[in-house]
């Protein structure tokens, strides 16, 4: 396993994969959107589904991000491997937009379902809370400059967070019944909208795979660059 | 063709939502990819100032 | 309690006093709720005892908040951090006494005021009891979970937006827990809220020294 | 009772830069060491590691005693009395309030008063610390130390702000230490009035 | 703007940045203390929209209460308001220039965030504008008199509640007016609030850098 | 330019206690000044006292130029060059940003990079001052002396925590400044490396 996480391996591995991630990433975005275009109207909601297609990929892949986060940073914390700080610190700002991508397109579709832009639904609270939980994140990255300690107090926050995003779930959902919330999400899924549903899905994660790899690329040359810098002036 | 556009009358916010889509994983596509090529050529600099 | 763990706590106490005592703030920061919500929601009684119990917990959490960068950030600016490191306590013994000292200095004199502020809502009496017992149950979950912020954050300046931004969203099962048992029995209604408050609550307290020493520990490395 | 203070293949990195390497060192009951260098070489980064604070990057340092070997950063800090460059004075609390919660927090049983006396600050120590000159913090400082009464004293620039009285001050009280089989270990720029080995940093 | 003027603002909004009090952080404070709100409260838009106005500017006061020790104390602390008072700029100058650094980071950017604010309450169209434009007027208030607050309370160190203490009362009218100015544009009448608030805020940042200075040449003293 | 700085009569209370009284002194342009006294005797205060900070309880000190003299205190900070005990240094800042935002504010126009290589931290410019050592801090106190290029000097302690080198630095530094005509007044506990005149405070 870490023989995979050292930075030169990861190089090569990564720079490997990502023009194939990268192709198909693609390909399942244009069919994917190809695809949701085609399908018919819901009986209930009519062509708005299609925005079915953009709404649950982010949303999946924002909380997935989440939790990758957190499993980078208990082997930042046990293990001390600073592969695993870079991949969490790098997957931070990627979740954060999927997170308002999510958003985003959920209040677009809500005001033609439930005629407002933003209701306290249970669900779309806690989605919120999450976008919190990330700015939080990123912000603590940001503060502390020195990075060793940036990265232990970040995976203490993201370790904090994981714990409790459950709990704030359960909380929300409590509160949501409480107070009788307005709507209820759909459940059941017809066949004809779940394949263009599956496909974009693919293509977002696929997306945020590649991405994820660049950026942790770049954090590993930026760091050779920044050492090189210190030699070269100390000699 | 409009009618296409018109998306049963739900237009306004479904292709609002597929703009603001685009715009956001194209902006996280240009911001790594800009970020990648200039730590890059940052590395390339200094290795070059070395020799 | 050891001399020491007493000495540390007594000490935070005063300079608690000393730079302003809380239970004072407590008082104005609620007494401008108190005008405000009113102003917003009009004098019906009724509906402002709606409101109440979710307004006065948001209260209770922000006035801890404005409390916060008292606990680890002072110590560390001047070096009496590293002395009480190297003191016979262990951190988690020091991030307990701390811990303890936020809340006799926030939370107990918040909560022990909240029947004048129900007052000012028209909180019948045992939306009153509930809220005052809420209170007292939920607000050492603020305390240890501000402590846990405050440590992260404590070699930052001060002055910093950044510790709400990580702390509140950790909040949210307490002000809804909170305010959700007093909305319950304000409808007569009996629910398991307080019973959430107090799991969370505990297991807040029981964590945060560990989390907060921890984070002590990797910024005393600074 | 401490034995002795020893510093094994020492390496210390802060940011991209390595402070030292390879640093072999040992200092036995009764004796002091001051360690010199230039500035930003590293003296401040070596006492905090010795005192536990920083991890070494490599090496290990180790502190035995009659019973047994300390190396766990966190146990050694228990041996430590610290006097650092940050003065740990809080400026709401009197000179004697301050005392009397260290003494406390560290156990100690000494009397305070003449304590204070021998470092001639007996006449504040009523004062609200806000209004101490910087030397007579430095006073206060000398003052805790013989308060918490550990074997191991990690000195940064324990002359800074002093007069003369008081540079005579802080070397009889090491001086003293060092008899009554303490080790003393100073970071200073300034020449040391006693006998001390010395060790230097970034001579390499 | 001479260029002293302009360097002392520029480190400030770069300070704040750094640690943590960025505008971006006072947006999401304040969102995160929006969206506390009904979670105590329930998530009738009915109700919200009726608070909405209080609430959002009780943020507003809070979010500069959070970032105002920032503003002078940590200048006192660290040597670096000796080296200022020293600078060609007069004091007056000087508080001018933190004021302006303060509100550029906390009262604008919330100006700007709150009609998306206004939007999770329900508010409608013309509560909101009415909420940006009073935003707008009274915000410079909230930092002028917390100028004041800061300048008197900056040899106490931090984690002082005195702060809150001093200047909540004196914001009350900002809010009442603020709060007050929205609900009239609710019920569709016209009010004076909105009037008043102006003056009120007019009156304070004028005053402030006068009174400002005068503390900080009193601690300086100290 | 200034030609001189005089007190007369000065005398300060702070609290209940009188630190000095009666105090009467000139110094010329070219000249330095060391302040002497035991801790807490009343070394920094007066400076303070100089500089304008703290108004006097009786006296006054005036600073004469060619054209007038100047006793207001405010007025009279124009002329100070400050190096305090407190480093008035920005953890978040790096080292580059600080001395340009000094060298905005005091309307300077210095070359930075030269004056950091002349001051020992060229290597350090892109380092936030957070992980300064307590020397380098000192260095850039000396460097900002010299970008603000006033014609008083009041120096607090200004050899504490510096090196060898750093010491001779400063020293040339004073040197120069007297020199080129202006005027040094120091608080040390340390011996003055250069003719400088001496006032022993609390010796009465
Ligand atoms: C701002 C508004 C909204 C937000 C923040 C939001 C958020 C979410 C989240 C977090 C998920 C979970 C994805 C997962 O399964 O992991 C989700 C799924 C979903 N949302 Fe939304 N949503 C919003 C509005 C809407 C609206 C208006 C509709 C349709 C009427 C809708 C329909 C769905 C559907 C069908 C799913 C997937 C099915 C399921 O997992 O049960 N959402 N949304
Ligand atoms: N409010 C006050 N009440 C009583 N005494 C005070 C008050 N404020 C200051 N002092 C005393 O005034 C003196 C101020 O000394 P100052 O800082 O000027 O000393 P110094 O000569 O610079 O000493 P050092 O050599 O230690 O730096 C101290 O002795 C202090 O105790
Ligand atoms: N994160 C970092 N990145 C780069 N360099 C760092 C970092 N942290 C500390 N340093 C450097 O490490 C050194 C720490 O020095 P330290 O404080 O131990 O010096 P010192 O020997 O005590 O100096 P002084 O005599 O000035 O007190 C400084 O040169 C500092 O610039
Ligand atoms: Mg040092
Ligand atoms: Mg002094």
């Amino acid at each position: 396993m870490f023989r995979y996480a050292n930075p030169a391996q990861f190089m090569r591995l990564s720079g490997a994969l990502l023009p194939w991630v990268s192709l198909f990433a693609v390909v399942a975005l244009v069919s994917g959107t190809i695809l949701g275009f085609r399908v018919p109207p819901d009986y209930q909601q009519g062509m708005t589904v299609t925005i079915m297609f953009v709404h649950v990929p982010a949303a999946i892949v924002a909380e997935s991000a989440y939790a990758l986060i957190a499993v980078a940073s208990i082997f930042s914390l046990v293990w001390r491997h600073p592969l695993a700080d870079t991949a969490a610190r790098a997957a931070a700002p990627l979740g954060a937009v999927f997170t308002a991508l999510g958003l985003i397109t959920g209040s677009l579709w809500g005001r033609p379902m439930w005629g407002a832009y933003w209701v306290w639904d249970a669900r779309l609270t806690s989605f919120l809370l999450l976008l919190f939980l990330y700015l939080g994140y990123i912000a603590l990255w940001n503060a502390i400059e020195d990075e060793t300690r940036a990265a232990r107090a970040a995976a203490i926050l993201a370790l904090v967070g994981a714990v409790n995003l459950p709990i704030i779930k359960f909380s929300v959902d409590w509160w949501n019944t409480l107070h009788q919330g307005e709507s209820i999400l759909s459940g059941q899924i017809a066949p004809v909208f779940l394949w263009p549903l599956l496909t974009m899905a693919l293509g977002y994660m696929l997306t945020f795979a590649a991405l994820w790899m660049v950026r942790i690329r770049t954090e590993i040359v930026a760091r050779r660059a920044r050492s090189l810098m210190q030699r070269g002036e100390a000699a | 063709m409009t009618s296409f556009f018109a998306m049963g009358g739900y237009g306004a916010f479904i292709w609002p939502a597929y703009g603001v889509s685009l715009l956001g994983l194209a902006a996280m596509v240009w911001q790594s990819w800009a970020a990648w090529r200039a730590a890059q050529k940052r590395l390339a600099a200094l290795e070059e100032d070395k020799q | 309690m050891s001399p020491a763990f007493a000495s540390l706590l007594v000490r935070d106490l005063k300079l608690a006093a000393r730079s302003g005592g809380s239970a004072a703030l407590a008082l104005a920061f609620f007494a401008l709720m108190a005008t405000l919500v009113p102003l917003g929601v009009g004098a019906d009684l009724r509906l402002l005892a709606r409101v109440a119990a979710g307004v006065l917990w948001v209260g209770a959490v922000l006035a801890a908040l404005l409390s916060l960068d008292r606990l680890y950030q002072g110590d560390f600016d001047d070096g009496s951090l590293d002395l009480i490191a190297l003191s016979p306590l262990s951190l988690e013994q020091v991030a307990l006494a701390k811990f303890l000292a936020h809340w006799l200095s926030t939370g107990l004199p918040l909560t022990l005021l909240s029947p004048l502020l129900a007052l000012f809502f028209g909180l019948p009496g045992r939306g009153t009891a509930m809220l005052m017992l809420s209170l007292l149950i939920g607000t050492p979950a603020v305390s240890a979970v501000g402590a846990i912020g405050a440590s992260l954050t404590l070699s930052l300046k001060r002055g910093g937006l950044i510790l709400p931004l990580l702390i509140l969203p950790l909040l949210v099962p307490v002000v809804i827990f909170g305010a959700g048992a007093v909305s319950a029995a304000l409808d007569g209604l009996a629910n398991g809220a307080l019973g959430l408050l107090g799991a969370f609550s505990l297991a807040a307290v029981l964590l945060s020294p560990f989390v907060t020493a921890a984070c002590v520990r990797l910024n005393l490395a600074g | 009772m401490i034995v002795s203070l020893t510093a094994e293949k020492l390496a210390l990195t802060r940011g991209d830069r390595q402070l030292f390497a390879d640093l072999d060192f040992t200092v036995t009951a009764g004796e002091a060491l001051v360690v010199e260098g230039a500035n930003g070489v590293g003296k401040t980064s070596l006492l905090r590691l010795i005192a536990g604070f920083l991890p070494p990057t490599m090496g290990f340092v180790r502190i035995a005693t009659d019973q047994r070997a300390v190396s766990d950063g966190e146990e050694r800090g228990r041996f430590v009395g610290w006097l650092g460059h940050q003065d740990g004075i809080k400026p709401q609390l009197n000179l004697r309030e301050q005392l009397e919660f260290f003494a406390r927090l560290y156990g100690a049983e000494a009397a305070l008063e003449p304590l204070l006396e021998r470092v001639g600050l007996w006449r504040q120590r009523l004062l609200p610390c806000r209004y101490l000159s910087a030397g007579q913090k430095k006073r206060l400082g000398l003052a805790r130390l013989i308060v918490a009464a550990r074997p191991l004293w990690l000195l940064d620039e324990p002359f800074a702000a002093l007069d003369k009285n008081g540079r005579a001050l802080a070397v009889e009280l090491m001086q003293a230490h060092c008899i009554a089989g303490g080790i003393v270990v100073a970071a200073s720029h300034d020449p040391f009035g006693f006998h001390a080995r010395s060790l230097r940093l970034g001579a390499a």
